[in-house]
């Protein structure tokens, strides 16, 4: 052991994701629609909002790959752009929901006492709330719109991120190493977010690649009663619940869309679990 | 010679679901500056919860606690130079080195706080004090050998030039060789620091070689004053 | 020396890692009969694995290769899942180190002592009770009535430890490793369960591989000691023997131990090349 | 498969909230009206011009035009056994106007308030009442006021009797029935399921034992109970849907002309661009009127430009737009308004707004004008059309009774932005056309009267913030089990007494 | 033995994850208890009804509708107190609601309590019948893939369990219709009994099961079991998924125990050691997940309840939501809150029980 050179982390995240099949094809699927959200106006063979109400509903054909919508958009081109929405998405509510939950955790779980009672309390508050009530009473507020429906989803998604960074802090704040931290003088934000995020983070990183595939369909769930984007915005959610009034005549046109979900959830999931068993100290 | 610490009285109990359990009662002991105190006992006596209220880790007591003159108030933490004449080696030292921190940074780290110059020199220093070298600085806990972590850990306690050190079971993992380099560095460092050192350890060698004086507690209470003779004495007649 | 119960040539054991697999365990050849044997030696050096190898009871993880590996007449290097479970806990048993950790803290004691009876004979509930309070009558527990129907939370790290004793003897099998069976416990208590553990050896006929790293113990009560550095085996020797021990490392060993009476002066430290 | 004796209606009916006739205003439950409950007078099922004998055998009209006094037919009967008396429709005119629930301003169409009501409703003899109105209207205008559900009957006795806190009776008949019509309720269950029951008492006893509406919210699910002959007859399903069971056998669809009509509603007070005329013009010529009508939504709407629906007297049937791109370019350029535009769109939540208002957001982007779609519930884009904060929207109108005046009162009335009508929504002021719409509705010549309208269309459907675009077309699968079953061109005119299976 | 006092107590690092309201007398640790209950019940009156209030719905209006009168809408206004001062309505709303009073649902014109009985007794038969399935399959699932670490069976649970975590619900629901109903006609359609039964069997208890077993009528109780069967399958592949995989985890994180070597070493094989050392170890940790995603579901399953015509209390929530229907949220959040907090007690209770004297 002493005798390894040190690896740099990133070649060391390299090494290890080739260890594991399912993290690699993880992490390419996501790649892949990254991609396509990036490369979407050269990608896509027409402009996604163009109706041509006398092609509608059309079965997948040479002209369109993938078939036409209600009204006659090209559904390749949608599902290409439609990408961008979702990833948006998910980056906002990512970039919003972890942190809130995080620093909540780690301040209940490392000062316990009135400030943790009173942070669990209102954690528990939104916890009890029915989830996608609240989501759409925000939505029903704000209006509908992509952001505004990252937002509601990021509000009611917290909470599991705050219970367990504090049910890790609270582990970690009699661990030794705290406390050794302590006795050298390093206190406040430095010793929350300098010795305790570092180690509250793998485990909410992985519930976080857990968590984008149901943020992607919760926000489906928005689209499906008309609170997601705002129309012509293509964006797969919605492009499902569009899809849905004619599932049994033209189904290719929600499937494709609920497809394109299934898929980029399941290269986060994959993701997911291939770094938990990454991370796995038994795997040390 | 003057009185480095003086407990008396010191209680600590621990509420749990069910019960209260009395963990310290009414223990009194003191240590002249200077010297190697034992604090000898079977598992779960109370060793390392008398070691932690010194420390102000646990600051949840009733009696009085007095180090270098200061007193310390229960409830509350200690603060400033007082903080940094207090240093502590725990019983385990992988546990107390933060395993997503470089040893650079953990030996570092106090040095900032107290906006030391010359930060680099000064780890460099204290690595080679405790015979390691400085390339060390660049590899995480989970990369060294026991030995060498204990050694990382007793670096960090001395960076700050304590004048009480605590160290807690400091050897109880390792095989005898590696012990015995331990034992040899702190007992070196002692004399060139001038420290008072309180020693926890159930191994009746290592009391016996280390300790001055000390006492013998039992579930929760002192049940001896040793002074050195009776060290000798006890663990003597333990190991035999 | 009885007939070998359990013989092992050229032992190796290695781990996959990032920087190509660590061999841990180098080239370890021992055979155990009717006795005591016991490895001791530096941490991290291997004892552990070398015992769980011969148990089969590594993570798949482990890479172990062996040109032999003999229970008995068994072969244990082609024995299948189903033949392990049938060797062990009446071929062998092992006591590990940790009695808090290595009891079932969902069971009752009872059921834990009598687990061994349970998967390998067809004794009637009643007879394995009977047995299993025989058993912890042996093992010198106080009130055995009350220690069969407790949660192993309600027992101390001593009481504990002689639980797994009295678990892995019930069967009598033929061969126990002990991990460091004493780590934990003070100095009366170590020689309290060594003791016994020495007398039901004798009176069963078993052989034991002892685990530990201290020396001074193992002088006392072990037939032959072998010592382990950094996965090799240093020396072979019989107990008797350790204070005149040839190999550097072992003198250190014996040597470096502190004592009241080396107060006030240097332990003499074993010199050798340190590793970067 | 459905019973015999029973029809089973799959739709939604989780707008149900009273089927009290005093203050039931939602679709589910005014089209159940005429199944529980009986008015003096009625609209003609085929031809909802036509006004028939109801429970009134017949009336005259007072010599000052401000009267009517009905006869009553004898032998009618409530489902309680209990007859119908002239105090039950003097009960039921009075409450409905005291308790002035949401329909109530149809009576208040006569001037008819809490205070004066009393008053204005007289029990002759035991045949006959008689009603007087202030209001400066005629009788015939009185009439059709009268063929609305709050003019049903119901049995004065049986509610009375029920009746908390004043509330004559109105939480109670919430969820049941004191009708004299063909069924009453048997139960209701909000959310799930409203179960009507043969009225035993009716003099014309309907043919089946039971009609049970189903509450099945989704509509993919509602066409697959329907195909699997599990439910008798689906309301409610999307164009595309109905397209697609057209030629599925056992299965009818029927085509019901409906008096809904959809029109942009342009708020001329929103900025310059929006009041200026040429933009609500260029808005005429920017409409998909055959697109939507004929390949969006495929025969649920007609494509119709003006404020009166086919089947009202005097309506306009003639279609002077059509999408004609450059014409509307020109219109705009001419008028000096700057493209691009941008213009916020409040749209209903809901099918087929959505779908409309994305036909609509691509034919404007052509002249330059950029609709910003912004989806709402239903109540909140009614208060933004109140309190006037909107630009644009997209909405519908159904009469609430029949008459003309249900229609110009709300498109051709707005004096000086004091009452609450579509033209103040618009912040359209126009006191010419209101003296206009007022005199029609004061009118007694019938044919001079569908003259008057037909010109306030004419005025209207040439310049207005109103683009008039469709006519809704109900479509409504049918098992071909089910015989004679009628729906009519009014929202509550659908009758389920005559149904056979 | 003089160790076996501090031996025997219970670990400090379990009373943290222990409810605080434990620790105290019997009697004080239940009003603690009560007490927390009650403030968090408030929290959530309190953000349910700011929430209602900021909405833009105006509920006079969703009422009365766009062509009422000016003075219809007036009168709507007063009787929905909507023109007291906010913190007026907000404390009469609570006086009324702890006598159990709701008030008045606008949008389906019934007291909210009443709304809530019959709704919410549909949502706990889904939930529950689906949570029973779900956990079951998602256990074996779990233990399978587990016990076959890397082979065969653990990609396939895992493929399920990903799949059923990844697919939208509502699109599965309507495929699931099509192919069961409509095509297969193996499952009855939407809704909770056919209708030859639905208006003629009693509604006693709300739970469409328990009535019309009681009910007696022949074919009823299997009816209503056929239309229970596909939405709660629906929802137990959404919930087996999170089932599964914990339920692996906690497995796999299990077996590198040291107790687990003693059973090995014993000569327990894999099937003794899964099923009789680690399972009623983690059961409290499996308990917690599957009561988590039993609240979950019993939060209301509005999508599935939409396309399976199930008149549950998330369908019920979410027209209220949509018609600005204050009285109905407010009262259904506040019971389906409890319900949930209440659960969640439950479950720590439960948890702790199977932990009693096991402590490590
Ligand atoms: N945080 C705590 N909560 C409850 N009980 C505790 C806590 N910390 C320690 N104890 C109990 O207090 C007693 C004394 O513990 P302490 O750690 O001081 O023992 P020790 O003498 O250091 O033992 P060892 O030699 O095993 O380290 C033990 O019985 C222990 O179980
Ligand atoms: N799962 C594993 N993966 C990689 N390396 C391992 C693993 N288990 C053990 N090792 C390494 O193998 C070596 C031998 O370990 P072992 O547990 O046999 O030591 P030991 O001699 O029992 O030491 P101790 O006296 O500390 O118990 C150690 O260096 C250890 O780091
Ligand atoms: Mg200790
Ligand atoms: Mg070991
Ligand atoms: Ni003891």
């Amino acid at each position: 052991m002493t005798a390894l050179s040190p690896l740099s982390p990133a070649r060391l995240l390299k090494r290890r994701l080739t260890r594991s099949p399912s993290a690699t094809t993880g992490a390419t699927i996501i790649l892949v629609v990254l991609m396509v959200a990036l490369l979407a106006p050269w990608l896509a063979p027409f402009d996604p909002n163009l109706q041509e109400t006398a092609k509608r509903l059309m079965p997948p054909g040479a002209e369109h790959w993938l078939g036409t919508d209600a009204f006659g958009r090209d559904i390749l081109s949608r599902l290409i752009y439609g990408a961008r929405p979702t990833l948006l998405l998910v980056i906002f509510v990512v970039v919003l929901m972890a942190p809130v939950g995080i620093t909540i955790g780690i301040l209940a779980g490392y000062f316990g006492g009135l400030v943790e009672r009173g942070l669990m309390r209102i954690t528990d508050i939104v916890m009890s709330f029915p989830r996608l009530l609240l989501a759409f009473a925000f939505v029903a507020i704000m209006g509908p719109g992509l952001l505004n429906g990252a937002l509601a989803l990021a509000l009611t998604s917290w909470p599991a991120y705050a219970r367990q960074a504090r049910v890790e802090t609270a582990k970690l704040a009699k661990s030794d190493y705290l406390a050794a931290a302590e006795m050298v003088g390093i206190k406040g934000p430095r010793l929350l977010f300098g010795h305790i995020l570092p180690l509250v983070l793998p485990s909410a990183t992985i519930r976080l690649a857990l968590d984008l595939s149901g943020i992607i369909l919760a926000a489906a769930g928005l689209g499906f009663l008309g609170l997601g984007v705002r129309p012509p915005t293509a964006e797969w959610g919605s492009m499902v619940a569009e899809g849905t009034q004619v599932i049994f005549d033209q189904w290719w046109i929600a499937a494709t869309p609920g497809l394109a979900i299934l898929v980029t959830s399941f290269g986060f999931n994959l993701l997911a679990d291939g770094l938990r068993d990454l991370t796995d100290p038994r795997n040390d | 010679m003057t009185t480095a610490v003086s407990v008396k009285d010191l209680s600590i109990s621990f509420q749990s679901a069910r019960t209260r359990f009395a963990a310290l009662r009414d223990v009194t002991f003191s240590v002249e500056e200077g010297q190697t105190f034992g604090l000898i006992g079977p598992s779960g006596c109370g060793k390392t919860t008398v070691l932690r209220a010194i420390a102000g880790l646990n600051t949840n007591w009733t009696g009085s606690i007095d180090i270098l003159g200061t007193p310390l108030t229960p409830g509350r933490k200690i603060t400033g130079e007082a903080r940094r004449n207090i240093q502590m080696v725990f019983q385990d030292p992988y546990s107390s080195l933060h395993p997503r921190h470089r040893i650079g940074r953990i030996l570092s780290e106090p040095l900032k706080l107290i906006g030391t110059e010359g930060i680099d020199a000064t780890v460099t220093a204290a690595l080679d004090q405790v015979g390691l070298p400085a390339a060390i600085s660049d590899r995480y806990p989970h990369q060294l050998s026991g030995g060498q972590r204990q050694r990382i850990a007793i670096a960090r306690a001395l960076l700050l030039k304590p004048k009480l050190l605590l160290l807690d079971e400091p050897t109880s993992a390792l095989d005898v060789t590696v012990q015995a380099e331990i034992l040899n560095l702190l007992n070196d460092l002692k004399t060139s620091h001038r420290m008072t050192f309180i020693l926890v350890s159930h191994d009746a060698g290592v009391i016996g070689h280390m300790c001055d004086n000390g006492v013998l507690m039992s579930h929760g209470q002192i049940a001896r004053h040793l002074d050195r003779a009776a060290l000798s004495q006890l663990t003597e007649e333990i190991v035999a | 020396m009885t007939e070998p119960l359990l013989s092992i040539d050229n032992l190796h054991i290695s781990f996959p890692s990032d920087a190509g697999p660590v061999s841990v365990v180098k080239s370890v050849s021992l055979t155990v009969g009717q006795e005591i044997v016991a490895i001791v030696g530096e941490s991290g050096s291997g004892k552990s694995l070398t015992g769980r190898a011969v148990m089969g009871l590594l993570t798949r993880r482990a890479d172990v290769t062996a040109t032999r590996m003999t229970f008995q007449d068994t072969d244990l290097q082609t024995l299948n899942e189903a033949g392990w479970s049938r060797l062990r806990g009446s071929g062998m048993g092992l006591i590990l180190q940790d009695p808090k950790f290595s009891l079932n803290p969902a069971h009752r004691v009872g059921r834990q002592v009598e687990e061994a009876l349970l998967l390998h004979t067809r004794l009637p509930a009643r007879e394995r009770k009977e047995r299993a309070l025989d058993m912890l009558d042996k093992v010198g527990l106080p009130d055995p009535l009350r220690v069969y129907s407790s949660y192993p939370a309600a027992l101390s790290g001593g009481m504990g430890q002689r639980v797994m004793i009295a678990a892995m003897l019930i069967n009598r099998p033929k061969l126990i490793i002990a991990d460091e069976p004493t780590s934990a416990l003070d100095r009366g208590l170590q020689d309290q369960v060594l003791t016994l553990l020495r007398s039901l050896t004798e009176e069963f006929g078993m052989g034991l591989i002892l685990i530990s790293h201290d020396l001074q113990q193992v002088s006392r009560y072990a037939d032959r000691v072998i010592v382990m550095r950094r996965g090799e085996i240093v020396e072979r020797l019989p107990a008797s023997e350790l204070a005149q021990a040839k190999s550097a490392y072992t003198r250190g060993l014996w040597a470096a131990r502190p004592s009241a009476a080396t107060h006030g002066t240097r332990l003499p430290v074993f010199e050798e090349e340190t590793p970067a | 498969e459905t019973p015999a004796n029973a029809l089973i209606v799959a739709q939604s009916i989780d707008d149900a909230v009273s089927f009290d006739p005093a203050e039931g205003f939602e679709l589910t439950t005014v089209q159940s009206f005429n199944n529980l409950y009986q008015r003096l007078i009625e609209s003609n099922r085929d031809d909802g011009t036509k006004i028939q004998p109801a429970l009134a055998a017949s009336w005259e009209a007072g010599a000052d035009g401000k009267s009517l006094t009905f006869a009553l037919t004898s032998g009618a009967k409530f489902s309680s056994g209990n007859p119908v008396r002239p105090e039950d429709v003097i009960f039921s005119l009075t409450r409905a106007v005291k308790l002035n629930k949401s329909p109530a301003f149809i009576l208040n169409e006569l001037g008819w308030t809490a205070e004066n009501v009393d008053k204005a409703i007289e029990k002759i003899d035991d045949t006959h009442v008689k009603l007087t109105w202030s209001a400066d209207v005629g009788p015939a205008f009185a009439l059709s006021l009268l063929t609305a559900p709050i003019a049903s009957v119901v049995d004065e006795q049986t509610v009375s009797a029920e009746a908390k806190d004043n509330d004559f009776g109105n939480g109670w008949l919430k969820t049941n029935s004191a009708g004299s019509g063909a069924f009453k309720i048997a139960s209701y269950t909000p959310h799930e399921a409203l179960v009507l029951e043969a009225n035993a008492e009716s003099s014309d006893k309907p043919k089946l034992e039971t009609v049970i509406l189903r509450n099945v919210p989704d509509v993919a699910a509602r066409r697959l109970l329907v195909e699997q002959g599990d439910a008798d007859i689906a309301r409610g399903l999307g164009a595309d849907q109905i397209n697609a069971l057209k030629d599925k056998a056992g299965i009818n669809v029927l085509s019901v002309p409906s008096a809904r009509s959809d029109y942009i509603l342009i708020n001329s007070k929103a900025n310059e661009t929006l009041g200026n005329p040429a933009f609500w013009e260029a808005a005429r010529y920017l409409v998909d009127y055959n697109g939507i009508a004929k390949d969006l939504l495929r025969g649920q709407s007609q494509v119709h430009q003006a404020f009166l629906p086919v089947g009202f007297p005097g309506a306009l049937t003639d279609t002077p737009f059509s999408l004609d791109v450059e014409k509307a370019k020109k219109v705009l350029a001419d008028a000096g308004i700057k493209t691009p535009v941008k213009v916020e769109f409040i749209v209903f939540n809901d099918q087929p707004f959505l779908s409309i208002a994305q036909s609509l957001q691509a034919s404007f982007a052509k002249a330059g004008i950029e609709l910003d779609i912004q989806p709402g519930v239903a109540s909140d884009i009614y208060a933004k059309g109140r309190s006037g904060q909107y630009q644009m929207t997209l909405r519908y109108w159904i009469p609430d009774y029949f008459d003309p005046h249900s229609n110009a009162s709300a498109f051709a009335i707005n004096r000086d932005n004091s009452t609450n009508t579509a033209a103040k929504y618009a912040g359209w002021v126009i006191p010419e056309i209101t003296d206009e719409t007022l005199a029609a509705v004061k009118e007694q010549d019938a044919a001079k009267r569908v003259a008057l309208y037909e010109d306030l269309q004419k005025k209207v459907q040439k310049s207005s913030p109103f683009v008039f675009m469709l006519q809704g077309n109900d479509q409504v699968v049918i098992s071909d089990k089910v015989k004679n079953y009628v729906q009519g061109l009014n929202a509550d005119q659908v009758y389920y007494d005559h149904v056979e299976k | 033995m003089q160790h076996a006092v501090s031996r025997s107590l219970p670990d400090p690092d379990n009373s943290r994850q222990r409810p605080r309201w434990r620790e105290l007398s019997l009697l004080g640790s239940f009003l603690k208890w009560l007490s927390s209950f009650a403030v968090t019940l408030l929290g959530l009156a309190l953000v349910t009804f700011a929430m209602t209030r900021l909405s833009p719905i105006d509920p006079a209006l969703q009422m009365v509708g766009d062509h009422a009168s000016q003075s219809t809408y007036q009168a709507a206004r007063l009787e929905l107190g909507l023109d007291q001062p906010l913190p007026v309505q907000f404390l009469r709303y609570l006086q009324q609601a702890a006598s159990g009073n709701f008030g008045q649902s606008i949008s389906t014109g019934q007291p909210v309590a009443s709304d809530i009985a019959r709704t919410f007794p549909a949502t706990i038969e889904l939930a529950t019948a689906a949570i029973i399935i779900g956990s079951l399959i998602g256990l074996s699932l779990g233990i399978a893939a587990a016990m076959r670490q890397g082979g065969l069976i653990d990609a396939i649970a895992r493929f399920i369990s990903l799949f059923g975590y990844s697919v939208p619900i509502f699109w599965l629901g309507l495929l699931m219709l099509l192919l069961f109903y409509a095509r297969l006609h193996w499952a009855p359609g939407p809704g909770r009994l056919d209708v030859m039964f639905q208006y003629t069997v009693k509604p006693i208890t709300g739970f469409a099961l328990v009535d019309t077993w009681m009910s007696g009528k022949a074919g009823a109780f299997r009816d209503a079991l056929a239309h229970l069967a596909l939405p709660a399958i629906l929802l137990a592949f959404h919930a087996l998924a999170g089932i599964s995989r914990l339920t692996r985890a906690s497995i796999l994180s299990e077996l590198g125990q040291e107790y687990v070597l003693t059973a090995r070493a014993k000569g327990a094989g894999m099937k003794t050691v899964v099923f009789i050392h680690i399972l009623p170890n983690i059961a409290g940790t499996l308990l917690t997940v599957i009561a988590l995603a039993y609240a979950s579901l019993l939060e209301g399953a509005v999508l599935t309840e939409t396309v399976f015509a199930w008149p549950g209390i998330g369908r019920y929530l979410t027209t209220a939501m949509f018609s600005g229907d204050m009285p109905a949220i407010l009262g259904a959040t506040l019971v389906v809150g409890s319900c949930f907090v209440l659960l969640n007690a439950l479950t720590d209770l439960a948890a702790d029980r199977i932990h009693r004297g096991q402590i490590r």
